[in-house]
Order: C-alpha cells, then sequence, then structure tokens
C-alpha cells in the first residue's frame, strides 16, 4: 500500500521546513520532495546498519542485549542512587518528551541541560542583560530589504534558509531578489559569501572590536583608527550606512559569534548593536539556532522552570547559572556521578577533558543510532525518530511552533523519547519511595 | 465523586442575587446540587465568606511572549522560588513565574479560572502547551486580530460575511476565546518601525484607519455570535491625553450594541486613561471615562490596576513597549509575529515616590471607584503590566478600604497626591461588589455559564474565605481582608479541595475553553478557495501546519456557538 | 607555521553525521583540515596528504584538503567531530561554551602517519594524557 | 579571638552548597551543634560532621570568631555566604561563589578560588593568596548589579570579567586579567597590576580601571584624553606615565582607562589624536 504523506515538518535544522512530500510504500519511506541535501540524507539513511535496535548493557566492556523493562529498570537504578546526575541532550525530540525530562530532573534532583549550552547559550546569556529585538521569519520574507549574515554559513547549516525566508524569497512587499541586499560577515569566504553583495572579512577572534566599531559608525561617532578588526574604517561606514538607510534590516548570526573569543559578550554587542538602530530604521536580530528542536527544549524548560536551559533540580527547586549548572564545567570539574544522554553526541562534539570524565561515570544513552557516545555507555536505550517514527510539537529558530507526524512505525519494540522517559520516570519515582 | 457540605457560610453570590446570607452549599460529582446525602464531606464555613471560584479576566500566563519575558528575567526568578512538594511542582515567581506556580498561586487565591487575552493565531500552539502545564485552574486563550492581514483586506474590499468565515475559521483553526484587538492598526505599522497616533489614521499599504478596523470586528462578532464583547487594548496606550482615544473608541461602537449587549470590553483602562499632555502635567482621564460609561451601557472595562512593586511590562503593542524603553532604558525584547501581530517587553519599576506612577496608581482605583454599576468593572492588574496577580488582595483591600486606600495616597508623590480625585473618594465596596468584579461580572462577560455563581448546575468551584461578615467592618480592618483574599482557606475546583490555607493538597488539570464557531458550509468554501493561495504567500508556513486540532489540548471545553451568516 | 583554528559545519558534515556516526562517509567528511591553497604551498603539502594540528590541548593527524571557502590564510577549519575535539580547548569563562573557534594552533605535514579510527580516538581519551 | 577549624574528612565527589559555613552562621554554637547542621551535597542533605571535622571553639561574637577550612574546596560552593563579621581562612583551594552577597568581616583564601568570588558583594575584604577564576565581583545574569563595596585583592590572576557591572569597591589583581575586566562596570576600582588579556572596560558607564601590565588594544569605542602621571588607587599614588583613556562611548559611558605607557608600545599611535583632541 503507497501513499504519499504532505505538509511534513524536516526534523533536521532550524529551518523546520514544513512543505516536504514524503512517499511511504508497506511501511517503508521510498521517496522525499523538497528536501535539502542534509534532509535527504536523514530520510535515506534513517534505518541503516548503525540503527540500534535493541537496548544493551555494557558488562566488563562488551555489550549484551537486554529486555526494554531490565534496560529501563537498571537505568533507572542508577539515576535514582546519583547524587548528582546530569540529563543532556534534548535538542532533536518532541518538547512533549523535554517536558517529561524536566519532571525526571526534579524528581531525581540532577541538572538538566541541552546543547544549547555549546550552541546558542552565549546569546540567551546575551539577551539576560539586553534583550533582543527579534521576529519571525515571515516579517523578513514579506518585508527586508538589508539582509546580513554575521559569522554564520547558512548554505551549508541551513540550506534552504535563504530560498524560504530571506534573499530568494518571495513575500508581500518584495518580490525579486534585486529587492534586497546581502551582506556576510565571516573569518572566511563561505559559500553563502560568494552571493553577498558585499563581504567583509573580519579577523578570527575580533568580532567584538568590529562589533563595537559598527555601533560607533551608527551613532555618528569619529572612529579614530583607521582598520578595525583586519577591516577598513571605510567599509566599516559603508555598512553602518547600509543599515541606517534600509528599510527593514535583519542581522542573522551562528557560532562564529558565541563560539569564538567574547561569547555572550559579543552577542552583548550585537544585540545592543541592532536596538540602537531601531532609532534610526526598522532593524532585528536572530540567532541561526541549529537544531531543529533546540528552540522548543528552551522553551519547554522556561515555562516549566523559569530558566531556559542549564537548571539544577539538587534542593528541590530550579536553579540556573551558566558556567556553574552547565555541562561543560560540570564534567571539566569532575562533579557529575551519572549522567543520561537523550538525542546527542557529547563523546563526539566536547573537548577531550570534558569527555574523560564522561567515560569514568555511569552513562545511559537514549539514541536511534550508534554513535561515539553509545560506544562509551554503560546502557544504551534504541529509541524512535522524532519527526519520522514518532510525533509532537517542535519549534522553528523564530519560535514559531509546529506538529511534527510519526509517517512510519519504529522498529519492533522500539519506544518514543517521551515514552522511554516516561518509564524511566515511574521506575525512579518508585525506588526513591 | 465525593459529596462535599459547606455548612453556615456567608454566600455572596450575585449572579443568584445572594448577598451574604448565612447557607448551606452542596456539591456532588463536581457540580453543585440542590442537597447531598449524610456521608458528604462537612466544611464548616460559620464566620467564613462563600464565595464562586475567581475568575480573571485578563492576565498574561501563557505563550511566546509571556516565556520571552521569563527568559528575558533570571533575576527575577533568582528571589522568589517554590520547592517541590508531594503534590506540587517546584517553580519560580516573581513577575513572570513558571507555569506549575502560576497555578498553583491563582488555586491559593481561591481563583479557579483564568484567560490568557494575548496569543498570536501562528503561535497559538505554544500558548495551549503552557495552559496544559498550567495546573487546576480553567483556562483559554484570546487570538489577536486588530492587525490581521486578512482582516485589514477584506475590509478594505467591504467583504463582511467572508471575513465573518474567515474569522470564524480561524477561531477554530487555533482553538482561540474571544476577539482580541491590540493597537488596532499601530502594531502593523510598527512592522515598519512606525506608529499610529489617531483613531482615523490609515494604515501604511492597508489603507484602513483603527476606527473601521474596531467597527468592523465589532460587526463580525455580533455576526459569530460570539460569547464574549470584543477585547480592545486602544491606541495610544501609555501616552499622555489618551483618554480621548479610549472614549473615541467606546463612541464609535455605541450603535453595534446587539439588543442591549455589551459591545466593547476596553482592557487595562488605566493605561489608556492619561489626561495632560505631557509627563509633567500628567492627571487623570478616570473621570471623564467612567463619566461616559455611566452613561451608557454598550461597554464594560477591566482596569489594569498599577502595584508599586517591580515588575515586567509585556504587550502585544510594539511601539508602546518600544517607548517605555526609550523612558527607561531597560532591556527590551520586540517580537513581530508576520501577518498577524507583535509584541514588546520591558521590565519597570512603580514608585511611590514617582509623580507619574504614582497618578498612574490613582486612575486605576478611581475607575473602579466612580464607574458606579460594578457588573461594568472587572478587577485585574493586567498582569504583570500593572504588577503580578499575587497582589490582587491589596488591590481588594483599597477598593473595599477608606483608610487602606490613605495609607498608600500619603506615601505617594505630594503632587501627584493634589492632582488625583482619589483621595476624595469616599467609597467603599461591598464584599457583594467584589464578588461581582472578581468572579461573577467576569464569568458573565466570557459567557461561561457554569462558572460565577453557587446556583445548582453551576461548576462546584469556590473559594472559602476567613472572614466573619457579621463582624467585619471592612473600612477598618482592611489588613484582615488583605490576609483573607492572600490565602483562601479552602479552594474547590470542580468538586475537589485543591487549596487550604495557602497549601496545594491537590492538582487536578484544569480544562482548556474555547469557541467552536459554525458558518454555513458555501460561504466557508468560498472563503477557504481564496484565502489558500493568498495564505502561501504572506505566511512561512502551510495552512494545514497552522491548524490545532482539539485532541491537542488534552482536556478541552468546546463552546459551539452559531453564527447568522 | 602558526594558524588560527576554527571547527564549525560544513555540508558534508552536516550530511555525513545523519549518515551516521560510524560511518566511512561520516569519517571521510570529518577527519580533515581544510587550508588556504596558499597556505598549503608555504608549508608544501599537497591535497590528500596527511598532517597533523597541534594545540596546547592535544594533536590530531589529519588529511588535508584545499578549501572551497578560501581566502583565508593563516586560517585552518576542522568540521565538528571526534578528531576536531582532540585538539579544541575545555576553558569555557563561565559561559558553558568551550572555545571551538580561533584556538592558537601549529600545524606539520605527517605523511606516514595514520588518521585514527573512531575507536581508536576513544581509546586516546580514555587512556591518553 | 576563638578559633574553629573545619577539616575536609574525604575528598569531594559531588559539589556541596557551603554556604552555612561562615563566622556569622557559626558564632555563638557549639561544636555539638556546629556538627548537627545539615548542608546539601549534591541532591543529599547531610548532617555537617558526615563531610567535616570540627575542632576548636566558637562561643565567641562573631567578629572575633576565626574559621579555619582545611583541604581542597574546590567542589565547595557559596562558601561565606552573605558573611557580616569574623574571619574565614581557607587553607586551600575554594569553588565558586565564595564570598557571596557578602556584607563584611575577612576571607583569606591560602589557593586558588573558582569564579564568582565576592559575587555580588557590599563589604568586607577577600585576600586570595593564588588566582582567581572568571566573573569576580560580577552580579547574576540578567541582575546588571555587581559588587556594591569591600575589597577584593588577588595575588595571582583572574579569569574573564573581573568587576562586571561592579558599582563601587575595589578590586586589585596583582597577576594577570582575562579577558573583558570592568564589563558593564557602573563605579568602583580596578587595579591590574600584570597584563590584561584585552577589551578593558567594554561597555562600561563610569568607573576606574588601571592597568601597568601589557594591554593588546583600546576597544574603537574609547577617547584618549591625555597622558597622566600618576593615578591615585585607594588613596596610594602610582607612578604612570598613563594613557588616559574615556569610553565607553556605545554606552554614553564616563569610565577612566588608565594604561601605562611604559608597557604599552604598541598603543603608540594612539598619541596622534591627543593632538585632534584639544
Amino acid at each position: 500500500m503507497e501513499k504519499t504523506i504532505y505538509n511534513v515538518v524536516c526534523t533536521v535544522c532550524g529551518c523546520c521546513c514544513d512543505d516536504l512530500e514524503v512517499k511511504v510504500k508497506d511501511g517503508k519511506i521510498i521517496d522525499v520532495k523538497n528536501a535539502c541535501a542534509v534532509s535527504l540524507s536523514k530520510f535515506q539513511n534513517y534505518s541503516n546498519e548503525e540503527r540500534i535496535v535493541k537496548p544493551m548493557i555494557k558488562e566488563n566492556g562488551e555489550f549484551k542485549e537486554y529486555s526494554f523493562d531490565e534496560a529501563i529498570e537498571k537505568a533507572s537504578k542508577i539515576l535514582a542512587e546519583a547524587e548528582y546526575p546530569l540529563i543532556y541532550g534534548l535538542s532533536l525530540t518532541s518538547t512533549e518528551a523535554v517536558g517529561k525530562a524536566v519532571e525526571l530532573a526534579e524528581v531525581l534532583g540532577g541538572v538538566i541541560d541541552n546543547t544549547t549550552s555549546v550552541c546558542h547559550g552565549p546569546s540567551l546569556i546575551g539577551v539576560h542583560d539586553i534583550g533582543v529585538v527579534t521576529c519571525t521569519l515571515g516579517e523578513v520574507k514579506n518585508r527586508a530589504d538589508l539582509i546580513i549574515y554575521w559569522a554564520s554559513n547558512p548554505v551549508f547549516s541551513h540550506p534552504r534558509h535563504l530560498a524560504r525566508y530571506t534573499v530568494f524569497s518571495k513575500g508581500k512587499f518584495r518580490k525579486e531578489r534585486k529587492e534586497r541586499k546581502l551582506v556576510v560577515v565571516d573569518v572566511r569566504k563561505t559559500a553563502t559569501a560568494k552571493l553577498a553583495d558585499m563581504f567583509i572579512q573580519v579577523a578570527p577572534n575580533q568580532d567584538y572590536e568590529l562589533l563595537s566599531a559598527l555601533r560607533m559608525a551608527v551613532k555618528g561617532e569619529e572612529i579614530y583608527l583607521d582598520e578595525v578588526a583586519g577591516v577598513p574604517t571605510s567599509k566599516i561606514e559603508e555598512l553602518a550606512d547600509l543599515m541606517i538607510s534600509c528599510e527593514f534590516g535583519i542581522l542573522f548570526f551562528g557560532l562564529g559569534l558565541t563560539m569564538s573569543l567574547g561569547k555572550s559578550r559579543n552577542i552583548d554587542a550585537a544585540l545592543s548593536l541592532v536596538r540602537d538602530l531601531n532609532e534610526r530604521t526598522k532593524f532585528l536580530i536572530m540567532p541561526m539556532r541549529g537544531h531543529y528542536n533546540v528552540t522548543g527544549a528552551n522553551e519547554v524548560i522556561a515555562w516549566q522552570t523559569g530558566y531556559p536551559f542549564a537548571v539544577d533540580f539538587t534542593q528541590g527547586y530550579p536553579r540556573y547559572n551558566p558556567g556553574e549548572t552547565t555541562t561543560i564545567e560540570i564534567l571539566t570539574r569532575g562533579e557529575c556521578d551519572a549522567a543520561l544522554i537523550i538525542g546527542s553526541d557529547p563523546a563526539a562534539h566536547f573537548p577531550v577533558s570534558a569527555v574523560k570524565h564522561l567515560m569514568k561515570i555511569p552513562v545511559i544513552t537514549v539514541d536511534p543510532h550508534k554513535n561515539a557516545t553509545t560506544l562509551i555507555s554503560t546502557i544504551v536505550i534504541p529509541t524512535a525518530i522524532t519527526g519520522i517514527e514518532s510525533g509532537g510539537t517542535i519549534y522553528r529558530m523564530d519560535g514559531v511552533p509546529l506538529e511534527c507526524k510519526k509517517l512510519v512505525e519504529p522498529p519492533l519494540g522500539v519506544k518514543s523519547d517521551e515514552e522511554i522517559l516516561t518509564e524511566i520516570l515511574t521506575n525512579v519515582k518508585k525506588f526513591k519511595e | 465523586m465525593s459529596e462535599i457540605l459547606i455548612k453556615n457560610g456567608f454566600v455572596f453570590d450575585p449572579l443568584n442575587n445572594i448577598n451574604g446570607e448565612k447557607m448551606d452549599i452542596a456539591i456532588k460529582s463536581g457540580k453543585i446540587v440542590e442537597k447531598v446525602s449524610s456521608k458528604a464531606k462537612v466544611i464548616d464555613a460559620s464566620h467564613m465568606i462563600v464565595m464562586p471560584g475567581g475568575v480573571d479576566i485578563h492576565s498574561h500566563i501563557a505563550g511566546s511572549k509571556v516565556n520571552s519575558g521569563r527568559v528575558l528575567r533570571p533575576e527575577d526568578h533568582v528571589k522568589d522560588y517554590e520547592v517541590k512538594t508531594k503534590v506540587t511542582r517546584s517553580g519560580v515567581g516573581y513577575s513572570v513565574p513558571s507555569t506549575f506556580t502560576t497555578g498553583y498561586r491563582y488555586a491559593k487565591m481561591g481563583y479557579t479560572t483564568v484567560f490568557e487575552p494575548a496569543t498570536p493565531p501562528l503561535k497559538t500552539r505554544h500558548t495551549h502547551e503552557e495552559l496544559r502545564d498550567t495546573p487546576i485552574i480553567d483556562k483559554g486563550c484570546f487570538p489577536l486580530l486588530g492587525n490581521n492581514w486578512f482582516i485589514m483586506e477584506y475590509l478594505k474590499e467591504g467583504k463582511l460575511e467572508e471575513c465573518a468565515a474567515y474569522v470564524s475559521w480561524l477561531l477554530n483553526a487555533v482553538k482561540g476565546y474571544a476577539i482580541k484587538i491590540v493597537n488596532p492598526g499601530g502594531t502593523e505599522a510598527w512592522g515598519w518601525g512606525k506608529g499610529i497616533s489617531h483613531l482615523d489614521e490609515e494604515v501604511p499599504y492597508f489603507n484602513v484607519t483603527p476606527r473601521e478596523i474596531v467597527r468592523w470586528l465589532c460587526k463580525i462578532n455580533n455576526i459569530l455570535n460570539l460569547p464574549h464583547p470584543i477585547h480592545i487594548h486602544t491606541n495610544n496606550l501609555g501616552k499622555p491625553g489618551n483618554y480621548v482615544t479610549t472614549i473615541e473608541t467606546m463612541d464609535a461602537v455605541k450603535d453595534l450594541s446587539k439588543n442591549g449587549k455589551v459591545s466593547i470590553h476596553i482592557t487595562h483602562v488605566q493605561f489608556n486613561g492619561f489626561a495632560g499632555t505631557s509627563w509633567l502635567n500628567l492627571a487623570s482621564g478616570a473621570p471623564e471615562i467612567a463619566n461616559y460609561i455611566n452613561k451608557n451601557t454598550h461597554v464594560e472595562i477591566d482596569i489594569g490596576q498599577v502595584i508599586f512593586s517591580d515588575t515586567t511590562t509585556m504587550t502585544a503593542d510594539g511601539p508602546f513597549q518600544y517607548i517605555l524603553y526609550l523612558l527607561s532604558r531597560e532591556k527590551w525584547v520586540n517580537a513581530d509575529v508576520e501577518a498577524e501581530t507583535g509584541a514588546g517587553i520591558v521590565p519597570f519599576r512603580y514608585k511611590k515616590s514617582n509623580y507619574v506612577n504614582a497618578i498612574q496608581w490613582g486612575i486605576g482605583l478611581e475607575l473602579a471607584l466612580l464607574i458606579k454599576d460594578p457588573w461594568k468593572v472587572h478587577m485585574t492588574t493586567d498582569h504583570p503590566n500593572g504588577g503580578p496577580f499575587t497582589h490582587y488582595p491589596k488591590v481588594i483591600a483599597w477598593l473595599m478600604s477608606k483608610k487602606a486606600r490613605e495609607r498608600i495616597i500619603n506615601k505617594i508623590n505630594k503632587n501627584a497626591k493634589r492632582r488625583l480625585d482619589l483621595p476624595g473618594i469616599d467609597r467603599e465596596y461591598t464584599p457583594y461588589e467584589i464578588a461581582i468584579i472578581t468572579r461573577a461580572a467576569t464569568a458573565k462577560s466570557l459567557g461561561l455559564k457554569n462558572k460565577g455563581h453557587l446556583g445548582t448546575g453551576a461548576d462546584a468551584d469556590i473559594a472559602i474565605y476567613d472572614l466573619d461578615y457579621e463582624k467585619l467592618n471592612p473600612s477598618e480592618d482592611y489588613k484582615l481582608i488583605k490576609k483573607a483574599f492572600k490565602q483562601a482557606a479552602y479552594t474547590i475546583k470542580n468538586g475537589e479541595i485543591v487549596a487550604k490555607n495557602g497549601e496545594i493538597v491537590a492538582s487536578p488539570k484544569g480544562k482548556i475553553y474555547w469557541v467552536n464557531s459554525k458558518v454555513s458550509d458555501d460561504i466557508q468554501k468560498v472563503m477557504l478557495e481564496n484565502l489558500k493561495t493568498k495564505f502561501e504567500e504572506y505566511y512561512t508556513v502551510k495552512m494545514e501546519n497552522y491548524i490545532i486540532n482539539e485532541s491537542y489540548l488534552h482536556d478541552s471545553f468546546m463552546l459551539n456557538v452559531q453564527s447568522e451568516v | 607555521m602558526k594558524f588560527k583554528l576554527v571547527t564549525g559545519r560544513s555540508l558534508q558534515q552536516g550530511a555525513g553525521k545523519e549518515a551516521g556516526k560510524l560511518s566511512k562517509e561520516y569519517f571521510n567528511n570529518v577527519a580533515v583540515c581544510e587550508f588556504d591553497p596558499d597556505d598549503m604551498e608555504t608549508l608544501n603539502i599537497s591535497p590528500g596528504e596527511n598532517v597533523v594540528v597541534k594545540t596546547k590541548f592535544g594533536e590530531v593527524v589529519l588529511k588535508a584538503v584545499k578549501s572551497m571557502q578560501a581566502p583565508h590564510k593563516g586560517i585552518i577549519f576542522i568540521p565538528y567531530g571526534p578528531w576536531a575535539n582532540l585538539v579544541t580547548d575545555p576553558e569555557t569563562h563561565g559561559s558553558g561554551m568551550p572555545n571551538f573557534k580561533g584556538i592558537e594552533a601549529e600545524v606539520l605535514p605527517a605523511k606516514e602517519e595514520k588518521i585514527l579510527t573512531l575507536k581508536e580516538v576513544l581509546e586516546k581519551i580514555s587512556g591518553g594524557k | 579571638m576563638s578559633e574553629l577549624t573545619l577539616t575536609l574528612k574525604k575528598e569531594l565527589i559531588v559539589p556541596i552548597d557551603a554556604s552555612i559555613i561562615s563566622p556569622t552562621n557559626l558564632a555563638g554554637k557549639t561544636v555539638g551543634e556546629i556538627e548537627n547542621l545539615e548542608l546539601w551535597r549534591g541532591n543529599r542533605k547531610v548532617k555537617l560532621n558526615e563531610v567535616f571535622h570540627v575542632e576548636g571553639k566558637s562561643e565567641d561574637e562573631e567578629e572575633n570568631l576565626i574559621v579555619r577550612l582545611i583541604g581542597d574546596f574546590s567542589k565547595a560552593r557559596g562558601l561565606g555566604f552573605k558573611m557580616k563579621k569574623g574571619t574565614l581562612i581557607i587553607d586551600g583551594n575554594t569553588g565558586l561563589r565564595l564570598g557571596e552577597k557578602m556584607k563584611g568581616g575577612l576571607i583569606k583564601v591560602n589557593g586558588n578560588a573558582g569564579s564568582w568570588l565576592g559575587s555580588e558583594m557590599s563589604g568586607g575584604t577577600i585576600e586570595v593568596e593564588g588566582g582567581a577564576g572568571d566573573f569576580v565581583g560580577a552580579g547574576y545574569r540578567g541582575g546588571k548589579e555587581g559588587m556594591r563595596g569591600g575589597k577584593i585583592v588577588i595575588k595571582g590572576k583572574c579569569g574573564a570579567e573581573a568587576g562586571a557591572w561592579m558599582s563601587n569597591g575595589v578590586i586589585k589583581i596583582y597577576g594577570d586579567s582575562g579577558i573583558f575586566p570592568g564589563m558593564h562596570m557602573k563605579g568602583g576600582t580596578i587595579f591590574i597590576k600584570g597584563n590584561c588579556e584585552g577589551r578593558a572596560g567594554a561597555e562600561m558607564k563610569d568607573g576606574k580601571i588601571v592597568i601597568l601590565g601589557h594591554l593588546p588594544s583600546v576597544l574603537p569605542s574609547f577617547d584618549i584624553e591625555e597622558i597622566r602621571a600618576s593615578v591615585k588607587v585607594e588613596e596610594e599614588k602610582i607612578s604612570g606615565p598613563f594613557y588616559l583613556f574615556t569610553g565607553d562611548i556605545n554606552e554614553e559611558g564616563i569610565g577612566k582607562l588608565y594604561v601605562s605607557v611604559d608597557s604599552n608600545s604598541q598603543l603608540k599611535f594612539w598619541e596622534k589624536f591627543l593632538e585632534s583632541v584639544i
């Protein structure tokens, strides 16, 4: 039996494109329309040989297959006995599942954090001090005549961003490409820079200096230096004029700002620049959130605890302090004594000293596929792939909520993140009594 | 379900004209009944006041704007938190509480129904997710339509019936409850960084005026027979002299009152009741507004009272929040939403010593005290704009006791004290009138037949306050009043005791109310045909993904409404 | 020769991670170091040869490839992944975010040396210094 | 004076909330009472004597009490929280938020201190023999309220954002400072004897920063005012010469940044803007 499912929401990057057409035959996905290269790779490979279908527990170095209930029971016991358990990941799953993880963290008296802390965590820290002047992507499509990508390379990281929402999109007040100007600021001449009307190459780790000079130029203050961050002052003033004279400008920024020297203060400067521009014209800013539901995870953790990520429940109520309650420091200070990793691969994406501690403590990983983290885990529990084998709510990079649908059944006996977390929660509550 | 008998309380049930009589209230299976068996659990409410559960008509508790406010203010949360208990989840306060804490704190004050008054249709799925995680209270939300591109275009083309079909479809699609209008046309102009300064100024590109938008949506509200009138935050909010716009807006729909019913609800009128021409000579426009409302029958308001405390202002009025940022140079969040609306958030501190804040404080109370008919007044602080809802007991005490007001009047800015009429107003609200403005009038205005009263068949949502009505001398015992309303002796929700003396003892899930508006099939078919193409051009999401199905609400209460069209 | 190391996303890394973190495709896409063509000349290494990248935090052998996003003299780029993180800086300065971009690095030719497999990388982390 | 000594029984694995440990909280209590006090170890409430050996006497008045801690406290958070009087001495390293919201008294660290040393402090003195982490004397996220008074002296180096959002008080770093000292500063004084990683006084509104060592560059949002022969730090005159920069102009700031001329030849080019300013 063959059917085509329309308006499918893609669950890869923060674009959350919702116009995919997926053809399913006898419970298998056989074709996907409107998907970009990265999305296509997910739909083609989601059930390859690296797929985990049976829970496994490591005994003296070797993984042995166990039943779902046995794995859940053992995992719950480890987490319940821990004095400082860490729950991390949660950007590749639905807000309903993340909500369950928050409840689990509260019952355990542990820390819950998502990949935000190594992605746009610094952006949220900047917002705590400055605020943010932003909008939904449709405002850009309909109105923007100046689009800036700063330290972000969407052609690689968000392949359909330009076509669906910015320079190549068709909106109510902007019909053609020539009605819009594209500016790219980056340390390299990226694939996106090659499409730009203006490319500014900033010296590595000097974005803060450039933003500071740009703020001066926008305020009409004189910049004494003839070059800042490797950019001639005349070019800085040219960009400032462009920003002041546009009708509706938008500054998208990426990990080049959050991960380089200055981190959340680079964002301070960018948020302040865009805020100040509103005294001259209409200007907005938006972080290029990476995963399809990293934003949703922040939203649900915030409405349930008051804080967007890195929440410590050890004393029975939410406490938040990035640098104290964030995952990298908890690992490098060697403080947590057990970890539950959901839909993430920290062993591949964290610096060595953080991964070293993960290798010393019991780690439970909930993931559809083998990866570096499952290899170093104590218990591995397979899960359904959100957006393909299970549904739920996800939030686009601009905060627009969407519901992704279940397209096909997961492998036999494999449950969804939400179901797994609910099972662990019930078991932990029993242990804690 | 268990039976409960509340004995010998002084009952205040204005919708059934009960004004402090000593009587018993019987509950069975979540409903108020005539009588119960001897097995019923007895609550001895002697020397106590019994009222229907509180109904809050306007409180920003859920959705993308509120959550942006939470993320903006970790420093607000760190000083006010709730530790988890056997029954309750942990959380934080103060001015933008997390969802669990919001539900518990309302229940502790005896409130059982709260409406989120501003949700962008495109992001209402987020609002519902948060309402699902708001325990105990029943709730609903008002979709923002005052700057909607489709509505302004239908208005320009004069297609009233097709627009009514669109509004009906939209309320269904996002499971909303009433039509909300914020700074009509002004927030759309803010999409270009501009604003609208009077009722007859044209919106850029759409060439319709705020007056036309308000009248248009008022007509549609009548055509669709929606339970609540249009709920409007007028233009020029927060601008000295804006009381004129407020009265003009009321007058603009005077002729549209359908068989004598209220045709317009003006929200948080304090922020729209400024007289004077600048911050220096700011004065209260409450007397003029009250005068107009006392002379007319088509208008009702909620006051939006200011509390002297630090809080977080948040409205869909993007341009106003920008002005507030320029005044305060505080942190500022702006979040425009494609084809629909906007939002702005600025932390703010109201000080007694500040001339403007003191006048604002006076305006709110003057409105409540000068408008004669309490059925036209709803008590709100436009939480958290005027102040957190946890301060409602203070407002109740100020309304019931002149002495309570004087204690504050003597501490506010001297010039403000001189300019306000408030010091000279002696009126003191009775418990009966308090029951009207905090539950009876609100339930009636929202069209909630089973709420806000204790007649048989009503939902068993009840609040019992430790106030001995016989001995009570409100003007003196304002401290007692404040204490009693701060922590209800008992709060009963759907026939179950949920709070006792400020402690949550049970945490059931409340229902999400929404209006299932029906129009004739052929008008809907025509409308949908035309809508489909434009939808894809204006939005960045597909129409199918815009629609929220009822199961998404988990516990939903559908109110069916038949339209004229 | 002194460089500034930037780790980040690349299209192949994006597609590769979806193909499977233990797959050959992922290995080929992320165990690489992209050079500005002029820098390759001064180092006299040619595309496809292995190099060793050293920072204060470790060292890693990678395949040198010509960057398609030049010019960026003095900057080398390694896609996110286990190989990149053998040399990234865990210092977060209290922000939760380690230094993934702009790290002082040194590059030397290493024609004969082998690129570690993922398992070998993990063994190096657990056993290594 | 009376002295109370707490020695760590065994190495801390999960962090402890040590905010109970200060002369203010322990004064006037018997050893037995102190041993029975509770504190959080991870998510468990434990008795103090499960973590510490408690010896000595503390019946004295708060200001005459010395509390000495022996062991590695890098995983003990919030030591000396809201301390008002008395002396707290730590022989070893300390963890996060040492001396948070301190009002008075003296804290001495014979080792290194963690981040948020003296966060939101309003009085008292903290002396650290070794180095300190990031956010010395800074404020809580979003709160815009750093140190409001008191004094912090660090003999070694410190991390990033020393004195962030500070409005008063004194921070002295005898070693090197990380990046962004005086971030969003509103008042008070920061003295850095060693080198500074850069971006001194970013987004500052007011206050004084003095750097004797090397500062790679000055932000474009600062003006050069003049060259000063010397500068006063806490009544002590420190001879220069110093370049005096004011800013941060982006925040309409009138902060003063004194940078030693001799150790910063790379800043010489700023002198040509001096003529244009007069």
